[in-house]
């Protein structure tokens, strides 16, 4: 035996706790994290919705008023509001974590990151307001 | 140097979610909740056709949609990667949902083309 | 000023199971004591086989990060104050191997430190007579990267390292960029090679909880980002301006 | 058993050991280096250096008045041509750590900014905020990381010296992890351990600093010099020991009594002005400003607080910008350990041990009387502190002497054969007995933090700022008996892996060795010199004590204290003077 079997037989024995599957519930920041990044789900789905818009355009008047039926119906009106909420989170995270991606200097004056993303969520605010309004008056 | 494709998703996920921030929720508002409620009025079919008809709009419509599918085809790749601890099935998974984005958008530039033959 | 509070601390021994333990340890609750403090009188007063790492006690040598009540923090710098009445869960950092009790193996960091050559990169040879010239604005613009102590708290709390431990991971990413940034360091065509291969930038998802437990400010999830954006625009340039690419 | 051969091994990752590796491996890629440290390298103390680093860079400056500040401040207890060599290095070592990337603090047209330090005469401290050391340490380390010759050890705790054939040949190392015990053999041994501030027990030392290198070259016979030479720096923060940088005070902060007066004025340290001036009132040496503390206590115009006497370090006139921009961890430090903004609050501090002016007997090249066996840093004594270190000028001195030394101990490593081979039964034999003495041991009696508390006890009480025959004659029957007991020592764990209490129990033993060097060396010199204050001697002593003492240790009782003379080349002794 060599004379150093005591510390060969304890090493390495590393404990590795294993992650869970569902590791993203076991704390509120990653739960959050995880519902940021489902809010992509919202995202497609409505882009896919909008792209339905343009087809019932061009498949007439009557196809389009289907559309617009299928829109008020309850299980329309609940999806819209889920995928609303979702992408007024994914806004508001997006626009927030915007500084982390980029630095703005004005000279030598770095832009402090609050300013970033408040001159971000003043343009989203103008941006809404401006379509709201064109579609009021259209 | 090896050149990596990831910056090139990246970026297509990055002006989706850009775009995305900044244009859908007024537009799931207005489509989706407040015209079916009757807070607004619908401008109608014919006003909306002739608006789509305009080049600009149609471009702009077709950025939307389609970045907006890259931009949950990216991010939708990774929750299943980390949410649901699918690695192994690294390409399968990226082939999937870069490839609906793709045929997404191929259908967006189709119908928006015959559109403009309408 | 005889009040007491409850440290559970998970203890793992390899010689004797191969199992975690919590053991209990009651130390007097002082307002002016840190974990360490209070570690520090478990080994000296109540228990000697307890092992954790730790020698500056002022938040600086980056040795005593561990799990306090779930999330990573060091010792040195959390007072018991804080998670009155308790008890008070001590674990060691997460996503790491343990070796021992408190103790985690950090020598994967070590690996990947150096894989992301964090040295300033010179093409020529010689250096200046005196110093290399460098403004105090040109100073702050790596100055917060370079204040990382590898605490390893970042790894502990971010979920993508856990998952994927090849993941090169906040703070060396952090430290790679820091080079980068530096006006006097001329590597980060080579850098960003390495940064932005499989186990790279584009691993990290943005969970962003990487700064928000680091002690020092650093803000790694911000040198990501950030190299991913640089990445891209190198990327795209690449394409548009193949010339460029020597 | 397993072996490890090198060229040259250096123990301790800090500043000197880092700075002296890269140094060999730039002089000779050939060389095989090992660094073998107790913690990971970054760990190390030099992390906590805050407030800077001397050498004269500006044009005003001349290396003559750094020498003479350096001399002076030392009580010319200096060796002058150390120190003229010393100075005369400090600058290409600074400059050489901005060409490897450390974050200098700068002044606006790019070039280095400096700042001015307790006992010197121009501002010529270099600085990286608040946290220069912490930058040196991470810069060397990260820069070492490219030379592949270096081969670390990291958390390996060295418990002996291998010497055969009146040559030191290599280290036995714990390697902490798996509880090895191993033999790593080389052609010449650097020792960069640190210093010992851990044998009191208020200090701003880290847990690591034990004085490790120093026992194991004084078991060796190599002897200690300078050992009575204790720094206590003036501002520490009560409780904890948290250092307050001397930056503060050369920033313009100023030290006042419980009646708000800047009561330095009275010992002969100039008169108040409301702007820092140079080798005057604040900014005198460290010695002089720990020493007016006591008798400012003495006279009850100290304020009383739950972890002794305090007096009040003010900053607050300086400004939110001033200490934001040059003093953040002075500020994140007050926040974090005193719950006070000393923006708006002052600081309370009273004096800590904080420096060892001695250690291992060494030349100007590092090299240490006994051959292969080669010493830099604080655990050194070269000695260019002599009775007082003046800030700034150890990490400049790690990086000047940790490259000397490490140099000079490669051009040894080249000129020796292989390993003798004859050395194994001397390994086997030295293995066993850390073996036997540490794992396994049953049925000891005596705590380990019960020795170290009363250990760290009788040195605060008797070593302190002011030390006396008495106070220094109960120190050694103390230390003596406290050897005694440390042979009942219990070691509660017997685990292989990661034993922490057998270190402790090592360092233990290293630290009851320096501080039986410290306390003969003291008691032998009968004069106050510099750190070094007698009550019952009170005054220099030039005609006798103009020498360095040296400590040997002998197999049985009290260490041999020889005395060796001061090497004066260009300033011959004069009074300090401060404040004029
Ligand atoms: C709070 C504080 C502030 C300071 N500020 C300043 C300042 O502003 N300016 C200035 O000039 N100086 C300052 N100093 C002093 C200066 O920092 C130190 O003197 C210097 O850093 C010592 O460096 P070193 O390389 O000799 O040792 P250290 O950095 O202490 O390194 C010792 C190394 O030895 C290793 N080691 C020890 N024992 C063993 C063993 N048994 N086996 C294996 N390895 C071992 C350790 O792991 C470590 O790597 C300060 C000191 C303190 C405590
Ligand atoms: S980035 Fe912050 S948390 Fe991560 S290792 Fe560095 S200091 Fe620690
Ligand atoms: S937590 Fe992890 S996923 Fe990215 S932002 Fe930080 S590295
Ligand atoms: S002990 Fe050094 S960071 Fe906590």
């Amino acid at each position: 035996m060599p004379d150093n079997h005591e510390y060969i037989k304890y090493h390495p024995r590393w404990h590795r706790t294993p992650i869970p599957v569902f590791w993203w519930i076991q704390k509120w920041v990653y739960i959050k994290f995880i519902l940021r990044e489902l809010t992509s789900i919202a995202v497609m789905s409505f882009a896919l919705v909008l792209l339905f818009h343009v087809r019932a355009l061009i498949q007439g008047p009557q196809a389009y008023s289907d559309l617009t039926e299928l829109l008020s119906t309850p299980i329309s009106l609940i999806l819209h509001s889920i995928a609303l909420i979702s992408l007024l989170y994914h806004s508001i995270t997006w626009f927030s974590l915007a500084p982390k991606a980029l630095t703005v200097r004005i000279g030598k004056w770095r832009i402090p990151d609050q300013l970033i993303i408040g001159m971000n969520m003043l343009a989203w605010i103008f941006i809404s307001f401006v379509i709201g309004w064109l579609m009021v008056t259209m | 140097m090896r050149r990596h494709i990831e910056p090139f998703w990246w970026a297509l996920f990055s002006s989706g979610g850009t775009l995305a921030a900044f244009f859908l929720p007024v537009l799931i508002f207005i489509m989706g909740i407040a015209i079916p409620l009757g807070w607004i009025e619908s401008p109608g079919y014919e006003k909306l056709f002739a608006l789509v008809s305009n080049l600009h709009i149609r471009v702009f419509l077709f950025s939307l949609i389609s970045l907006s599918l890259f931009h949950w085809a990216h991010r939708f790749r990774f929750t299943l990667y980390d949410g649901l601890q699918l690695k192994h099935l690294n390409r399968l998974i990226a082939v999937l949902c870069y490839g609906s984005a793709i045929t997404g958008t191929l259908m967006t530039g189709y119908i928006l083309i015959i559109f403009s033959s309408h | 000023m005889n009040e007491q509070i409850t440290l559970e601390v998970l203890r793992y021994r390899p010689e004797e199971s191969s199992k975690q333990i919590y053991q209990s340890y009651d130390v007097p609750f002082k307002k002016e004591w840190v974990i360490l403090d209070a570690l520090n009188y478990i080994k000296d007063e109540l228990d000697g086989t307890l092992s954790y790492r730790w020698s500056c006690r002022m938040g600086v040598c980056g040795s005593c990060g561990m799990m306090v009540n779930g999330e990573p923090v060091l010792s040195c710098a959390s007072f018991l104050e804080t998670f009155h009445p308790g008890p008070i869960r001590i674990e060691p950092l997460e996503n790491f191997p343990v070796v021992r009790d408190l103790v985690s193996e950090m020598s994967d960091f070590m690996e990947k430190l150096e894989r992301v050559q964090p040295w300033l990169i010179r093409k020529d040879e010689d250096p200046p007579e005196g110093e290399y010239l460098q403004t105090p604005s040109q100073l702050m613009d790596y100055k917060n990267y370079s204040m990382c102590i590898n605490c390893m708290l970042c790894y502990s709390a971010c979920p993508v390292y856990g998952l994927e431990p090849s993941f090169l991971g906040p703070a060396a990413i952090a430290l790679g960029q820091r080079y980068n940034l530096d006006s006097r360091d001329q590597g980060e065509k080579i850098r960003n090679a390495v940064l932005s291969e499989d186990d790279g930038i584009w691993q990290c998802t943005l969970v962003g909880e990487c700064s928000a437990v680091c002690p020092k400010d650093v803000d790694p999830a911000a040198a990501i980002q950030r190299l991913k954006v640089s990445t891209t625009v190198d990327f795209f340039k690449s394409f548009l301006m193949p010339w460029q690419n020597r | 058993m397993d072996k490890f051969f090198h060229d040259v091994l250096i123990v301790g990752g800090g500043g000197a050991g880092l700075r002296g590796a890269i140094a060999i491996a730039e002089e000779d890629p050939n060389l095989s280096i090992a660094v073998v440290s107790k913690v990971i390298p970054m760990r190390s103390h030099t992390v906590a250096a805050e407030g800077g680093a001397a050498a004269v860079i500006k044009d005003d400056d001349s290396l003559d008045l750094h020498a003479y500040d350096t001399i002076s401040g030392g009580d010319w207890l200096c060796d002058q041509d150390a120190v003229e060599v010393f100075v005369g290095e400090a600058v290409e070592e600074l400059l050489q750590l901005e060409h490897w990337g450390c974050p200098w603090s700068r002044i606006e047209d790019g070039s280095i900014a400096v700042r001015s330090f307790g006992g010197m005469k121009l501002e010529r401290t270099w600085f990286a905020a608040d946290k220069t050391g912490f930058h040196i340490l991470h810069t060397l380390f990260q820069t070492s990381l490219k030379y592949k010759p270096i081969q670390r050890y990291d958390e390996w705790f060295v418990t002996d010296l291998l010497v055969e054939d009146g040559r030191c040949q290599g280290v036995i190392a714990l390697e902490i992890a798996t509880g090895r015990v191993k033999a790593l053999f080389a052609k010449s041994v650097v020792i960069c351990t640190g210093g010992c501030g851990k044998l009191f027990s208020f200090t701003t030392n880290a847990n690591i600093k034990n004085g490790d290198g120093m026992a194991l070259a004084y078991r060796a016979g190599v002897p200690l010099k300078d050992m009575e030479f204790i720094q206590y720096h003036p501002t520490g923060l009560p409780f904890t020991g948290i250092l307050i940088t001397e930056a503060t005070r050369s920033e313009g902060g100023v030290l006042v009594n419980k009646d708000g007066y800047r009561y330095l004025q009275d010992y002969d340290l100039g008169t108040p002005q409301p702007k820092p001036v140079l080798r005057s009132m604040e900014l005198g040496p460290r010695d002089r400003l720990s020493q007016a503390f006591v008798k400012e206590q003495e006279k009850g115009r100290t304020i009383k607080g739950p972890y002794g006497d305090v007096v009040h370090l003010d900053i607050r006139h300086l400004g939110k910008d001033t200490i934001n921009n040059k003093l953040p961890f002075v500020r994140e430090l007050c926040l974090k350990y005193e719950n006070l903004d000393p923006i708006e609050e002052m600081i309370p501090v009273r004096p800590v041990v904080h420096y060892m002016m001695g250690g291992i007997h060494t030349d100007i090249n590092g090299a240490t009387p006994l051959e292969g066996l080669y010493a830099a840093g604080e655990v050194a004594c070269v000695s260019i502190n002599g009775a007082n270190r003046l800030g700034s000028n150890s990490l400049t001195e790690i990086l000047v002497f940790g490259k000397r030394a490490c140099i000079a101990a490669a051009r040894f490593a080249l000129e020796q054969k292989e390993t003798d081979p004859s050395l194994e039964l001397l390994v086997k034999d030295k293995v066993s007995q850390v073996r036997e003495r540490y794992f396994n041991t049953n049925g000891g009696t005596e705590s380990i933090a019960g020795l170290r508390g009363e250990m760290q006890k009788v040195m605060e009480e008797s070593v302190g700022i002011y030390r006396n025959e008495d106070s220094l004659k109960g120190a050694i029957s103390t230390i003596f008996e406290l050897k005694e007991r440390f042979q009942n020592i219990r070691v509660t764990d017997q685990s292989y892996t990661f034993n922490t209490e057998i270190t402790s129990a090592m360092e233990l033993s290293y630290m009851l060795d320096v501080a039986e060097a410290i306390v003969h060396s003291a008691i032998a010199r009968t004069e106050s010199r510099g750190s070094h204050q007698r009550t019952d001697y009170p005054d220099r002593d030039d005609e006798r004590f103009l020498a360095h003492s040296l400590a040997y240790k002998e197999d049985k009782g009290a260490p041999r204290i020889e005395q060796l003379p001061v090497v004066i080349t260009r300033w011959p002794p004069a009074e300090r003077v401060y404040g004029k």
